[in-house]
């Protein structure tokens, strides 16, 4: 075949997710009643701000070679620490700053601190004493879930501070700031990992830690910097939680890990590390949040739409398995 | 309450949701006032946690065990154990009908879904004038028996009106941004929801915020929610929630207290009415034991502020006494 | 010559209960290339990444530039002037050819004040290091996935000229390369000394030891079995001192 | 130091997580009130003997090279088939076989053919599709546990039928028969993944399939074995839990993934492949059952219960790390 | 010579974009020792995995024994005769010696009709075996990861001597060879040839190629570019066949 049409097919195959994207969004548009318009679209991108937040800091740490389950409970966590600081009823405190405004940035950075602090556990614990990051976040996982019980005593916040609020209510071209946050989080660490140093080493560190070792990258901070990063980042993701739930409650974020794992696999990234993009990701992001709006407009028996939604996930995959046929063919 | 009368353990089903964090706290008051410690186990949702945390706990043959199941009959076994080995069983907030046990105190869940089903035909008929409509109904996890049976008497009971349409969609693990992602799909795939009905009070607010998010009012949707949590009756007072069908927790777990001595001397429990925190309850003789029923209420904008809902968080200041 | 460049004193290894080396005692001068001779399992390895501070040794010390030296990590001994070429290829085969010729040193230039990959100038650099050494690869582009066994040794052995440094060391380096790469290779290396750099080349080809080294170090068994003038030897005694006459036992040691 | 020494060390160091047991053990019994006697490390035992076998499982891929996030929702919807046909109540048919102890073997059958079946069809997607094992099998966790929902409607069955329950009651030595069986297929296991061709094929290949490919060895067969035998042993472990519910319901496990990921991290393998014992896995085990009895007795505020197993998990982890350092000494 | 072993029919290859294999044309007799030689990328390696059953070919046709060949898969090649030593080792580094030498054809004996391993018939075969290469190995319980490269080039040349086969592929089976184990290397060839076995050696070292080779084939940027008897050349003839004139145009080639 020409090289013109092999490259263009190299192109389709390279980004093959949007391409899944799109087909998945169109078989619904036609087969689910209601599911093809504007407000719909919306929501997708909507509720996948969270989750999409959360994965970019899961891919990172993960195109490094290595993974972090906490990010879920941290996400939590931070979404508690701020609802109950900044909620007014519920066990929130109903902190008031004035001019209210800077209520945004304290809140905002107080959870991404929460995130960074047990982002800086267990990257410490991972780099320095040579453990298996699985357990290791396995282990946070569980204990910051935990953490949350502790501090919200099993009860919730709600009627978060409105000018916190106002991140989820107030639209832009049709879509909440929530949302614009998530797409800028990807914009700006798609570049740091394609176009800086620090993420071109992440990406190596992942292929062959033991080169990249032997060539004087300082592996062992660049990792811990990854660890952080995704500590931070589920933070934020928390802080987008609570302005999505108008506050928190001790269960809040619960399942979200599998989905993160999930997008950030369907988004073309190696769990054996080095391999992957964030723009993939969203992609991946999307793509589970298109199916589960799909899930809650088809309107079938509850207890149905479990099963659905695996073997949706499924399929998605299963469309992925194609790329490698084709690579076949090509070469 | 001089000194105390014993150890009893009391294994709560998970701490993720307001009711069970309520009962924990209500029962340690109640019990205390009648001189038993409480020691609490919290299974997680997980059954097979609950039946080691049995195991164990028979293990350490305490006065008596207050059980909340996981699954209200799969701890079968486990209870028959305990009692094998001497250790009364009560059966709290969740009913256990496959065997037997020394007391049982429940507002029954399918009632609670009659309540509610009571109220939508009240909010319906006031706002299309006869009983027709959409609702959607916000399930919590679809492998809790819990939010099943509430469902079912729900269902059951607004059968009776046929040109009531109900949409039941699943927040999976109780989990408040799944409510939420599902009110604002449904909510675009059906403008004309009149009303919306979550199984926990907690799965509401994540509601209200994607109403607010989607540009409505208090009012425009009705909402109602079930079990009573503060959270609920906050929504009542800001006008967006217009039904809390309430849980007697404080009630439930006082009965407890009052048998308490009965149960943990194995006295037998006379059938009849009670004065419970001044809730007429009756104690009957059911197949599974004596078994008393505490009817829940309706909460509106009318009644909000009475103290007597645990939502309220206001411990009755009365001491509950021992049943003579 | 003045004051040698490097100065090995004692320096012994064990992995376990093995002793890989037994107390190994040479100097390297600068400007000098050493020739690293012994059979498999000798301990010449070892004993680079000891010096390249990859390996702690079990005993022993080190003489850079006259000072006590002893590298912590591979860091430490670059930052100090010594690069390394592995036996065992250090690449990372999931990023193209110019990813790893930079790995850990890439070009960048500022944009508000963030440093941005400059592809375009480093791609330049390794385009014209590669035709220097003869070696044709098919795309700069392509993952080292997608190369062959020479093609792979080419950049890494390529990737030290580049950066100079004060001592050089070469573990193999030709293993794998063709007739010519491996000509260029050698000039490569005595024009590197020429500039003053020592270089300590390991490998198994007697004319190739004896085409570019001044001086000829031999490990048998952990010890140094000889350590002579190129010019006052030849490869037979050479190819004893490798063997000795242990190899009647040989086999499974220990 | 002297040869001697140095190999009781080693043997100390490669069998650590068993001294990591005794010394736990050791220390709650004499911390913790009550939890020195018999009928407590009973327990631990008995509590232990599900997550064990599915550990089993889980542990032959992994050392494989793969994983199998199925495996939880297996042993789920196999209880549940058993539950649905052997019980009395609830859903439960209540099956009849005459003579009733026919019930054992085919109950057993159903629920390891179940388990098994799923393993197929994993591991046909896996290899035949060369996917990756996480993404397929987290669907499979998914879409299997929402065939459970499906068939139980979220209901449970109680009152499995006294010839199968015999199991969980009558006891040997101290300890129920379903213990025993976990013992036995510990040991099982453990002689075919050290002493036959087929388990030294695993770990080869978990530690470098190009090189077992290029050696004649059949690595696709050999990898659907490993996740055929995952699904029938998970299956097992449904079986071992619809025994000790004396039924099933419908989140019947949940949580017992990441424990038994956690058992086998703990218990020496590595998520890389290729490295483990199960003897050591069989320790994570009852490491973790023990730390959860302890939790049980030590009768702390109970929203701290989930810290306090998420520090302790750590901890048992951090002794690991322990490890490392003296191998380091060592060398 | 009778009909040869091996008979390759205008074989190529496209790797993607890049035709890695133009067209390979020769075949090899049984007994028949070929020095496959070629520049770096020239083919060589791709070539031998096609052969090996590794690599599907773009085009062409192999005969072996004269009937029509094409190995599916390594397992399919080595059912065939096909022995194969790869020029980037594969060895399992998680697993001893011995396992790795029996790699997929384990001693057992039946225990109640289970295949279990028979670890000792298996130590004492490698023992031999290594002991014959004169590759000195601390312990064959040592996990391969602590071998050197010699020493894992060892145990991988030498398996295939203990299997012997109809045609033996050896990829660069020397380059991290000692002398003496490369001496012993080469006698161990002429002996298996002897046995009538065909053996294809690639290497870039004119001698061993002129030592063991009846016979020496030439691929130059995937095509052939000369195959002659090795008594009817010279180490420049052939270097020059390699290189050719191209090399003006060296570098990256588009
Ligand atoms: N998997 C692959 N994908 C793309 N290109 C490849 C792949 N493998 C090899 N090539 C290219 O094919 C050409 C031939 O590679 P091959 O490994 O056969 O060379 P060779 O003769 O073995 O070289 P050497 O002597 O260095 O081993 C090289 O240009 C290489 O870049
Ligand atoms: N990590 C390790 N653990 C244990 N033993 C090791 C380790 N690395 C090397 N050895 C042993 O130390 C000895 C020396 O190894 P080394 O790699 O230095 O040999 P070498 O001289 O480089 O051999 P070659 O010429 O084959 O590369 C060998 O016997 C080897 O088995
Ligand atoms: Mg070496
Ligand atoms: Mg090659």
């Amino acid at each position: 075949m020409s090289p013109r049409t092999r490259h263009s097919l190299e192109l389709v195959l390279d980004n093959l997710v949007w391409f899944m994207l799109v087909f998945v969004l169109a078989v619904f548009s036609i087969f689910i009643p209601n599911f093809f318009q504007l407000g719909i679209f919306a929501n997708i991108i909507e509720a996948s701000s969270v989750l999409g937040v959360m994965s970019i800091g899961l891919a990172l740490v993960i195109i490094a070679g290595h993974m972090d389950l906490s990010v879920e409970s941290v996400a939590a966590l931070s979404a508690m620490a701020v609802g109950i600081m900044f909620c007014s009823s519920g066990i929130g405190l109903g902190l008031q700053l004035h001019p209210d405004w800077l209520m945004v940035p304290v809140s905002l950075a107080i959870a991404v601190a929460v995130g960074a602090v047990i982002g800086v556990a267990n990257g410490f614990l991972i780099v320095r004493l040579q453990m298996s990051a699985f357990i290791i976040t396995l282990a946070s996982y569980i204990w910051v879930r935990g953490l949350v019980l502790v501090v919200s005593g099993g009860r919730s916040a709600q009627d978060l501070a409105p000018a916190i609020r106002w991140f989820g209510i107030q639209r832009l071209a049709g879509l909440p700031l929530t949302a614009w946050i998530a797409v800028a989080c990807f914009v700006v660490f798609s570049l740091i990992l394609a176009k800086t140093p620090f993420g071109r080493h992440l990406v190596m560190i992942g292929g062959n830690e033991t080169a990249t070792f032997r060539a004087g990258i300082r592996v062992n901070r660049n990792l811990i910097i990854a660890f952080v990063l995704a500590g931070a980042i589920a933070g934020l993701a928390g802080w987008l939680l609570a302005i999505r739930t108008s506050g928190a409650t001790a269960n809040l974020g619960v399942g979200l890990l599998f989905n993160a794992f999930a997008a950030v696999v369907i988004g073309g990234v190696s769990l054996k590390g080095g391999v992957g993009t964030l723009p993939g990701v969203y992609a991946g992001v999307l793509l589970l949040s298109a199916i589960n709006t799909a899930i809650n407009l088809m309107g079938l028996p509850a207890n149905f739409t479990q099963v659905i939604h695996g073997l949706l996930v499924l399929a998605a995959v299963l469309l992925d398995a194609f790329k490698q046929t084709i690579r076949q063919r090509l070469a | 309450f001089a000194q105390s009368k014993g150890t009893v353990y009391y294994l709560v089903p998970t701490l993720l949701d307001e009711f069970q964090t309520g009962s924990v706290s209500a029962l340690e008051l109640f019990l205390k006032q009648v001189g038993y410690e409480m020691k609490t186990l919290n299974a997680d949702n997980k059954t097979d946690a609950q039946q080691s945390q049995m195991n164990d706990v028979i293990a350490l043959k305490p006065k008596a065990i207050i059980l909340a199941a996981v699954d209200f009959n799969a701890l079968k076994p486990s209870v028959e154990a305990a009692r094998a080995a001497g250790i009364p069983v009560v059966e709290f907030d969740r009913q256990i009908t496959a065997t037997p046990s020394d007391f049982t105190s429940v507002a029954g869940t399918v009632e609670i879904g009659h309540i509610a089903a009571d109220q939508a035909e009240a909010l319906l008929k006031a706002k299309n004038g006869s009983v027709k409509g959409k609702i959607l109904q916000v399930l919590g996890d679809p492998g809790d028996p819990y939010t099943l049976d509430i469902q079912k008497g729900f269902e059951e009971k607004m059968k009776a009106f046929p040109d009531v349409k109900i949409i039941s969609l699943p927040a999976m693990q109780w989990e408040a941004s799944n409510a939420g992602t599902i009110v604002a799909d449904q909510i675009l795939a059906n403008p004309d929801i009149d009303l919306i009905f979550s199984h926990a009070a907690h799965l509401s607010v994540a509601a209200v915020a994607s109403l607010e998010a989607a540009g409505k009012r208090p009012g425009d949707v009705m909402l109602m929610s079930s079990n009573g949590a503060p959270v609920g009756l906050d929504l009542i007072r800001k006008g967006w929630l217009n039904v809390e069908v309430e849980q007697p927790l404080y009630a439930q777990a006082a009965a407890v207290a009052m048998f308490m001595d009965k149960v943990a001397n194995k006295q037998e429990i006379k059938p009849g009415d009670y004065d419970v925190l001044g809730l007429k309850s009756v104690v009957t003789k059911e197949a599974w034991g004596p078994n008393i029923k505490i009817p829940g209420a309706a909460i509106t904008k009318a009644n909000v502020d009475n103290p007597a809902f645990w939502g309220n968080q206001k411990p009755p200041t009365d001491t509950v006494k021992s049943v003579e | 010559m003045s004051e040698p460049l490097l100065v090995l004193d004692n320096v012994a290894k064990n992995y376990g209960a093995i002793q890989a080396l037994k107390g190994i005692s040479f100097s390297i001068g600068r400007g000098e290339v050493v020739a690293l001779l012994g059979d498999n399992g000798a301990g010449k390895s070892t004993l680079v990444k000891i010096i390249a501070g990859g390996l702690e040794p079990t005993s022993g010390r080190m003489l850079f530039e006259g000072k006590e030296f002893l590298a912590k990590s591979p860091a430490e001994a670059k930052a100090a002037g010594i690069e390394t070429v592995y036996q065992d290829l250090s690449l990372c085969t999931n990023v193209d050819v110019v990813a790893n010729f930079f790995m850990g040193r890439e070009i960048t230039h500022k944009v508000l004040g963030v440093p941005v990959l400059d592809e375009r100038a480093m791609e330049a650099v390794v385009a014209k290091a590669l035709a220097n050494a003869g070696t044709r690869i098919p795309s700069l582009r392509t993952k080292v996935e997608h190369l062959s066994g020479g093609q792979r040794q080419a950049i890494e052995l390529n990737r030290f000229v580049h950066w100079g440094g004060k001592l050089v060391l070469l573990d193999e380096p030709f293993a794998a390369l063709g007739v010519e790469q491996t000509r260029r290779g050698l000039d490569m290396i005595r024009q590197v000394a020429s500039q003053g750099i020592g270089v300590v080349i390991i490998t198994h080809i007697m004319q190739q030891a004896f085409q570019v080294a001044d001086r000829i170090v031999v490990i048998r068994q952990g010890v140094v079995a000889g350590d002579v003038a190129r010019n006052k030897t030849s490869p037979d005694a050479v190819i004893n001192m490798i063997t000795g006459e242990t190899l009647a036992g040989a086999g499974p040691a220990g």
